[in-house]
């Protein structure tokens, strides 16, 4: 966060343990943050969703691997648009290797299509020293026009 | 925990009522009640999504598995809900085509069964 | 935060960069985080009160120094209390020299009169390397009576 | 910003509606609220605080400018205020000594000249 006063986007920064019950809150602080930056209530929804995905993932990837270190936020006003980025310290993902078991959908590859479909240029990486870092973004403002996918701009990178 | 459930017998059908969020954290207590549902030979449920806030792929995986255990016994699994934000979900992971969704419990009640 | 999960006192905590216009932002998270940990209407105002007061001390300090580093703030749940700490990169507190001025009270004494009021146990140090440190809580749940100050338990460190 | 200013005559007072949140950030828009007042000859002013859901010691000490400044127009600056966690803020501080709190408008602008 190098943000400085007046200069470059307002970063606000989260950081919480890997509890479950904590993703209600996660998720109206996201609201409270977007709505202030002046997030539409669709977009709002979007983000609340997509960054309770991602954390739900980086809770379940942390808890497996006996790990309690914080999973980070950062909530970046921009210009035109409201970024996320998530940050956790749990081993690369991987797929459970079990399986989803009790015939019940792969949860993980649900939440990967559904955070895909509701942002706008989603990003995984893995973090030095161990970890994942996903970003995402949403233009904000009113929104002027509702294409079809299949009809947005291309992701900018 | 910021999930009720409220069962109530219509016909032959349990609907059961939904109110708050269905998260990683609350989605377990609803999966238990639909396995409580079946085992007690409820077989036509009605999931009444009206009073849900938010909805995760968690909370659509036991969705889903509540649909296979009800057709293992040649049931139903029906949804009632008007939320465009809720419909935008079940739409974006293509489930819109594996459950009837209806916009109130009687349409549910009384749709054909398939 | 060295909270491990299900171990220990969740912690979340919250940076953001030193903008007045970010305290509505910061009192609305405090709101949530407390409300979650099942703290009373009255409790919340005067955590928001307090948390607001003594974010805008850091605001005003780390502008008047130039500094943009972000303000932390953690807030702690309890077995039975909600605690709050803030801290800041400012050098450390000084009284405006020019006083007040145009006529009006000292904001800041006004201020820490009030958090002083609001909350129980408050501490303020400096921090090694420059900054502050400011601690309070409040205990949860139902007021189940109202004792004088002096019959609270002495704080634990 | 979250907030809003509303002036209107009632006799010889004016009265200033605040509604929103008073803190660092919002102030300054008081503040100069209450200073246009007075140069423009408004020394009796009634600041309605009921729309108000937080005040902070900056809040505090616009309002005791603003009274300072009537008074050296022999004027007065009166408050209506029934929430109990605004009332707080200026019992804790001293300031209902200092400034005559109302619980209607019409009820400050009745009432006696000190
Ligand atoms: N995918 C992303 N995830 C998180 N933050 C992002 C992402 N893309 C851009 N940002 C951040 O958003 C901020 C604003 O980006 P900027 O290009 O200034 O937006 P705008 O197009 O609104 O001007 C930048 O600081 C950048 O770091
Ligand atoms: N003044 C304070 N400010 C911030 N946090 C505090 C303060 N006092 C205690 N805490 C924190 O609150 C947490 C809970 O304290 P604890 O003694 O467990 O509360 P309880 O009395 O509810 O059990 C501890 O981790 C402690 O660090």
């Amino acid at each position: 966060m190098d943000a400085v006063a007046g200069v470059g986007p307002a970063t606000v920064r989260l950081a919480f343990p890997p509890e479950p019950r904590l993703l209600g809150t996660v998720r109206l602080v996201v609201g409270i943050v977007a709505r202030k930056a002046g997030m539409g209530a669709e977009g709002i929804e979007d983000l609340k969703v997509a960054v309770s995905e991602t954390c739900a993932v980086a809770v379940g990837d942390l808890t497996r691997a006996g790990l309690g270190d914080p999973i980070e936020i950062d909530l970046v006003e921009g210009a035109d648009r409201f970024g996320i980025e998530v940050r956790d310290r749990a081993p690369a993902h991987v797929l459970d290797p079990g399986g989803p078991g009790d015939g019940e959908l792969d949860d993980r590859e649900l939440g990967l299509a559904l955070v895909g479909a509701l942002v706008d240029d989603l990003k995984t990486s893995t973090l030095e020293g161990g970890g994942n870092r996903t970003s995402f973004w949403l233009r904000r403002g009113p929104e002027l026009f509702d294409p079809a996918l299949d009809d947005l701009p291309p992701p900018l990178t | 925990m910021d999930l009720d459930l409220n069962v109530s017998k219509e016909g032959d059908h349990s609907v059961l009522e939904v109110a708050g969020e269905i998260d990683v954290y609350t989605a377990p207590k609803l999966r238990e009640q639909l396995i409580e549902l079946v085992s007690d030979g409820s077989y036509h449920i009605v999931v009444d999504l009206e009073k849900v806030d938010f909805l995760d792929s968690t909370g659509l995986g036991v969705l889903v598995g509540g649909l296979k255990r009800v057709r293992n016994h040649d049931g139903s699994l029906q949804l009632v809900c008007t939320q465009e934000k809720i419909l935008k979900i079940f739409r974006i992971t293509g489930l819109t085509k594996v459950f009837p969704i209806h916009s109130s419990v009687s349409d549910a009640i009384t749709a054909p069964a398939e």
